[in-house]
């Protein structure tokens, strides 16, 4: 069911403003940052007015020009897309607060770019949430690539020009190779839309075109989502000011990867006829394989960024093998990690950079005694940290729950006993930082990062634990995640 | 630079020539229509007897009678001459270079043997003052640049 | 009967071989001209007709069939004239490329190019 | 007035060449305005002339009143109207926009550099209107002239670059001649028309198969397309800014659309394997000149590589001759033309302010924020970032190709986007990572220059999201009937 409305539009609307009033009122920071906060509120309410209809069935449709001959743009809001256009824009608000202090605590400069760069990035994200066929998809996913760009190279040192130059690399040939792949389903079904199950099935296609198709888009989306081996760039890329990699590099680029998988499998190919071709357990081995080493190498890392870095890596492949699993209990599964991990991993993030602002401290080896110091930000990172492990009552509890019932139900023992590896590296790379933490270093003054910092590390650590309890408190997200399964079909 | 060549007897001779040879010239232009000839002919000749008073007095004497920037725009102003005929057909109704429709009180066989004339005085000029400029500038011993 | 042709052909030939073998910009030019004229003689032999006149129309005896073709020279023209612009132009710049590098060797030229490029005075 | 449309577009620009030295007695600060505003005219008769034929279909203008196939034919019909607009709209742009730069290179002499440029642009858009083998030919020889004339204005180094372009830009110019003289042999005929009618019944004679070789390959050494690419990167190294800025974005295009009509339109080579050879050697064009971009330092080199690898993909889309391959070429002659200007400009720019050629020494980044802006959106468009209208023309020539039923030729086409990539990426690292304002001089470009370089950045994203009406009411209907 579809209805024409312009709310899909009325959802970039705030972001794509926010560029230019932000540009233009570049010489008056305190204006300049209150479009920031306006337009990331305006953007979340917009979408979140959009959640009802979503979950009723009936995606609101709205397709205001012709991209190219036979392919118009369209932006729908069909249950998937606005899960993940939700977490993107709520988490935009508390992320934009907090920069506000970050950039302020440390007087970054060119922070009108900044500020603009992080818009468009959300436009896009938003964007390519609510895209309703790939074509649509690739340009917003193009703009994210070129938008991050700036936010990646912010310090402008040769260390930074090197990670901005690894990032385009990889994005951009990723993007090369998604556009391929755009080019030919078009070429090959006649319409690139995103339709539940799948739109590939019955076009008469060979296994081996459709293999063919299967790399470029996982070459595609696979970069950003940080699977193995495509993933370097993502702890190079930690360079960046921390809310940048808190929102960017836990949410909206990472996620929008794996996001663009969730579209390839579930209405592209469908989950059936990935099946059918083989490629679901090749997905499969690659996201346990990347779920693993990304744990691995969190292990041995210093740099507490980085190790953040490869914890998302691993993490990302949750919402890969939930795909890849394809029963319907993987499928939300997986759909809901992409909230799950968000919430919590920029709440790591957002610690991180608090240490960083308030002591100074970007190693793991520095922090013996820091949680006595400010210890109401370490008792978020030890939240959010075992929360992420998976531990009860957590938001990653209720996806990894499911994700595991739905490895069980496909009888996928080496998914299972991964997933079981997993949440003990997880608590084996956390534990050691919060035990530090706590360790020593008694008798130093308490001090904390601003308010404007530690405000939203608090509130999206509360989140993690009230949306354990009840997944579908506020946002529905549960709701949401379940009717995209439905859609998809999970084919058994 | 071109010397000047200091004989009597030559200089003499281009002073006597160079009126000659210019109404010769003329002659050509005019008598194109009829016989061998026409504009670009005597647009060589023209331009010949520029280049003859140049050797014999130097090249001073051309920087004195059409110095370069005179020299391009008439040039240009002969090819503009031919463009404009052509407009001046277009305003007769024609199209563009249609002679016959010239706005003139005559008729169309007529239109278009002054529309020639007008035409092959223009290539005259175009080709006279193209002719001065390349002996000028290709004689230069120095470039400017 | 077509001998002529092959006479275009071998100045044509002889034209590029000079364009592209010579290492003197000025043998270049020449080469140029040469296969300019080459191009402007094969289009002439395609107006050569045995046993007919110049298209001149002079009193009522018109058999169209007797005439040569007068197309071919009328373009001819054009094109020569278009020749005489272009090696105007070449030898224009070679003049000029003379003056500031005092050679017309491609090889000595490229070697004051390249020093001129590295330190622009 | 509308009857004349066809014949404007050369008319204007050769009127305006010509009173240029007349004015230029009187006043020489008359010369760029009067430059501009010839083109702008220009630009005005080529859009009334584009929307004429889109109204009441091709309009066929006989010079002189002499009915082809004996008289001159001037032909607009929806293509060339198309490349007529594109070419006078941005020339216009670059004359505009070139203007401060064109003062400091040619103090006192501007009335022959414009006299020269707007002879180029007519010269150009004579080769599009006109309806008569020959006469491109002698159109081609007008513009090409008068661009060996502006590169030669350079001095030193650029000399030995423009005698380059005349010698290797003659062969290309008598090459076509003499194919055209193959084809004249054959037929009696040099009116397109005409010849289109009476070639099929003249295929088997070898005069045929060496007229289109010889017509194929002179005009691939006018457009630049590797192999036979020799003369371009010097010249559009060592030419001036302002001329590079005119020159680059038209010249190689006008080259490639007599391509496409004596191609697609005229000979309609059946029996014969050019267009494969040609797509072919598009895609190695891509790949080539892409490499050769990739490792250049010098800016304006390694645009002019990358002018070799765009002009791939036009031959690539002409080659493939089918509806969606010949629409991406047509769309990225446009294309094209818009990021080149906008990024010879921010170049002329640079150079204005004593900076660059060299990448290293670029640098606009924080000293020109406008000017950086818009040569990254040309980059992006380059590169083929959606909304962007390169991404347009090489998504509608990868359409092309796999509907062609050649998977290679469409990586080869990402393979271009990859390797464009790299050399943007170069040029736009060089743009981004700028000094702090120095203090005094100018905070940026000119006004005329940013106003033009803005325009043509606008342009690139704008063509690129309305392509879809430009392909369904110009160049569908341009390429319909003649796509395999």
């Amino acid at each position: 069911m579809t209805q024409a409305s312009g709310l899909p539009g009325l959802a970039l609307l705030p972001s794509a403003l926010a560029v230019v009033l932000i540009v233009l009122s570049r010489r008056r920071p305190a204006v300049r940052e209150t479009w920031s906060i306006l337009a990331a509120i305006a953007q979340t309410a917009t979408v979140a007015a959009m959640i009802p209809s979503a979950l009723s069935g009936t995606a609101l449709v709205w397709s205001p020009l012709t991209l190219a001959e036979g392919v118009p743009l369209v932006l729908r809001a069909d249950a998937l897309g606005v899960f993940f256009a939700t977490v993107a824009s709520a988490l935009w608000v508390l992320t934009t607060v907090y920069s506000i202090g970050y950039t302020r605590a440390l007087r970054e400069h060119a922070q009108t770019r900044y500020f603009a760069a992080f818009a468009l990035s959300l436009f896009a994200t938003v964007g390519l949430a609510l895209a309703g066929n790939f074509v649509t998809f690739f340009g917003f996913f193009e703009i994210l690539t070129v938008a991050t760009y700036p936010l990646v190279i912010h310090k402008e040192t040769e260390e930074a020009a090197r990670a901005g130059r690894v990032y385009l690399a990889y994005t951009l040939t990723a993007g090369a190779a998604l556009l391929g792949a755009v080019a030919w389903i078009h070429a090959l079904a006649g319409r690139t839309d995103f339709e539940p199950g799948g739109i590939l099935a019955g076009q008469g296609a060979t296994p081996a075109v459709l293999w063919g198709l299967f790399i470029l888009c996982l070459l595609g989306c696979g970069v950003k989502a940080a699977i193995v081996p495509l993933h370097t760039w993502l702890p190079m890329a930690m360079i960046a000011p921390t809310p940048v990699s808190a929102l960017l590099h836990a949410v909206a680029v990472v996620k929008a990867g794996v996001f663009g998988l969730v579209r390839v499998a579930g209405f592209i190919f469908g989950p059936q006829l990935l099946r059918e071709i083989g490629a679901a357990e090749a997905l499969a081995a690659l996201a346990l394989a990347t779920i693993l080493l990304g744990s691995l190498a969190a292990l041995v890392q210093d740099n507490l960024k980085r190790l953040l870095a490869f914890s998302t890596v691993s993490q990302l492949s949750y919402i890969v093998l939930g795909v890849a699993l394809g029963g319907p209990d993987a499928f939300a599964g997986g759909v809901l990690h992409i909230a799950s991990h968000g919430l919590l991993k920029i709440t790591l993030f957002f610690c991180a950079g608090a240490l960083y602002v308030a002591t100074g401290v970007e190693r793991i080896s520095q922090m013996d005694g820091i949680g006595r110091r400010m210890p109401l930000t370490m008792a978020a990172f030890a939240t959010a940290a075992f929360l992420l492990a998976g531990l009860p009552p957590g938001l990653a509890f209720a996806s990894k729950w499911r994700l595991l019932r739905g490895a069980v139900e496909a009888h996928a023992w080496l998914a299972v006993a991964t997933l079981a590896a997993s949440t003990v590296l997880n608590i084996a790379y956390f534990a050691p930082i919060v035990a530090r933490a706590f360790r020593g270093g008694g008798g130093a003054p308490m001090r904390e990062a601003p308010l404007p910092m530690l405000a939203p590390l608090l509130i999206t650590a509360a989140a993690g634990l009230v949306l354990g309890v009840d997944p579908d408190a506020g946002a529905r997200l549960w709701s949401l995640a379940r009717a995209v399964a439905a859609s998809v079909g999970g084919a058994r | 630079m071109i010397e000047r060549h200091a004989s009597v007897v030559v200089q003499t001779f281009v002073r006597v020539l160079t009126p000659l040879a210019q109404l010769f010239a003329l002659y050509v232009l005019a008598f194109g229509h009829y016989s061998p000839g026409g504009g670009f002919q005597a647009g060589v000749i023209l331009g010949a007897t520029y280049i003859l008073l140049a050797l014999a007095f130097g090249r001073d004497i051309l920087d004195r009678k059409v110095n370069q920037p005179v020299c391009v725009a008439l040039g240009a102003a002969g090819v503009l001459l031919y463009a404009l005929t052509g407009v001046a057909g277009m305003a007769g109704g024609g199209t563009f270079l249609d002679y016959s429709r010239l706005p003139l009180p005559v008729t169309p066989v007529r239109a278009r043997y002054f529309g020639i004339l007008f035409i092959e005085t223009g290539v005259t000029l175009g080709v006279a003052a193209t002719l001065i400029i390349l002996f000028c500038r290709l004689g230069e011993q120095e470039s400017n640049r | 009967m077509n001998y002529p042709y092959w006479v275009a052909v071998g100045l044509l030939m002889l034209g590029l071989y000079t364009m592209i073998a010579h290492r003197n910009l000025l043998k270049k030019a020449v080469g140029m001209t040469i296969f300019q004229t080459a191009i402007i003689l094969f289009f002439l032999l395609l107006a050569v007709k045995r046993d007919a006149s110049l298209p001149i129309v002079s009193g009522a005896d018109v058999d169209p069939a007797r005439f040569m073709n007068p197309l071919p020279h009328a373009l001819m023209l054009t094109a020569i004239v278009v020749m005489v612009a272009t090696s105007g132009v070449a030898l224009a710049i070679l003049i000029r490329l003379y003056a500031r590098y005092g050679s017309l060797e491609e090889d000595v030229i490229a070697e004051r190019v390249a020093s001129d490029e590295a330190d622009p005075a | 007035m509308r009857a004349h449309l066809p014949i404007l577009p050369v008319l204007l620009p050769l009127v305006g060449a010509l009173l240029q030295p007349l004015v230029g007695l009187a006043s020489r600060h008359a010369a760029w305005p009067l430059a501009v505003a010839t083109a702008a005219a220009t630009a005005a008769a080529g859009i009334a002339g584009l929307l004429d034929v889109l109204a009441r279909g091709t309009r066929r203008y006989s010079v002189g009143g002499w009915a082809p196939p004996w008289g001159i034919e001037v032909v607009l019909d929806p293509l060339s109207a198309f490349t007529v607009c594109v070419i006078a709209v941005v020339a216009t742009l670059t004359l505009l926009a070139g203007g401060p730069s064109a003062r400091a290179t040619y103090e006192g002499e501007e009335p022959t550099y414009y006299s020269l440029t707007l002879l180029l642009v007519a010269g150009l858009l004579g080769m599009v209107v006109s309806g008569d083998l020959f006469n491109v030919f002698v159109f081609l020889e007008v513009a090409s002239i008068s661009s060996y004339a502006l590169v030669a204005s350079g001095g030193g180094p650029a000399l030995a670059a423009a005698f380059r372009y005349v010698v290797l830009g003659t062969i290309g110019a008598s090459f076509y001649l003499l194919g055209v003289g193959c084809l004249y042999a054959l037929t009696g005929t040099l009116n397109m028309a005409d010849l289109a009618a009476r070639l099929p019944a003249a295929t088997g004679s070898p005069l045929f198969g060496g007229g289109i070789v010889f017509m194929v390959v002179g005009l691939a050494v006018k457009m630049g397309l590797f192999p036979l690419h020799g003369w371009l990167p010097d010249a559009y190294t060592r030419a001036p800014a302002p001329v590079a800025a005119v020159m680059a974005p038209v010249a190689t295009k006008a080259a490639a659309y007599v391509l496409a009509r004596v191609l697609l339109y005229v000979i309609r080579p059946e029996g014969l394997p050019v267009g494969t050879t040609l797509a072919w050697v598009g895609a190695a064009a891509i790949v080539a000149g892409g490499a050769l971009a990739a490792t250049q330092v010098d800016a304006r080199r390694l645009l002019a590589y990358s002018s070799v690898s765009q002009m791939g993909y036009i031959a690539l889309g002409l080659g493939l001759g089918v509806q969606d391959a010949l629409v991406g070429a047509y769309l990225h002659i446009l294309a094209h033309a818009l990021m080149k200007a906008a990024l010879f400009v921010a170049l002329a720019a640079a150079v204005l302010d004593g900076r660059g050629p060299t990448l290293r020494a670029l640098r606009l980044g924080s000293r020109m924020p406008i000017t950086g802006a818009c040569a990254v959106v040309a980059a992006l468009s380059m590169i083929g970032v959606p909304p962007a209208a390169g991404f347009f023309s090489k998504w509608y020539l990868l359409q092309g190709a796999l509907a062609a039923g050649q998977p290679i030729l469409a990586g080869a086409i990402l393979g271009g986007s990859l390797l464009a990539v790299v050399y943007m990426y170069r040029f736009t690292e060089a743009v981004w990572f700028g000094e702090p304002r120095a203090a005094g001089g100018p905070p940026e470009a000119p006004m005329p220059l940013l106003v033009g370089l803005v325009a043509l950045a606008v342009a690139s994203v704008a063509v690129g999201l309305g392509n879809a009406a430009l392909v369904s009411n110009v160049l569908g209907p341009a390429a319909a009937g003649v796509g395999r």
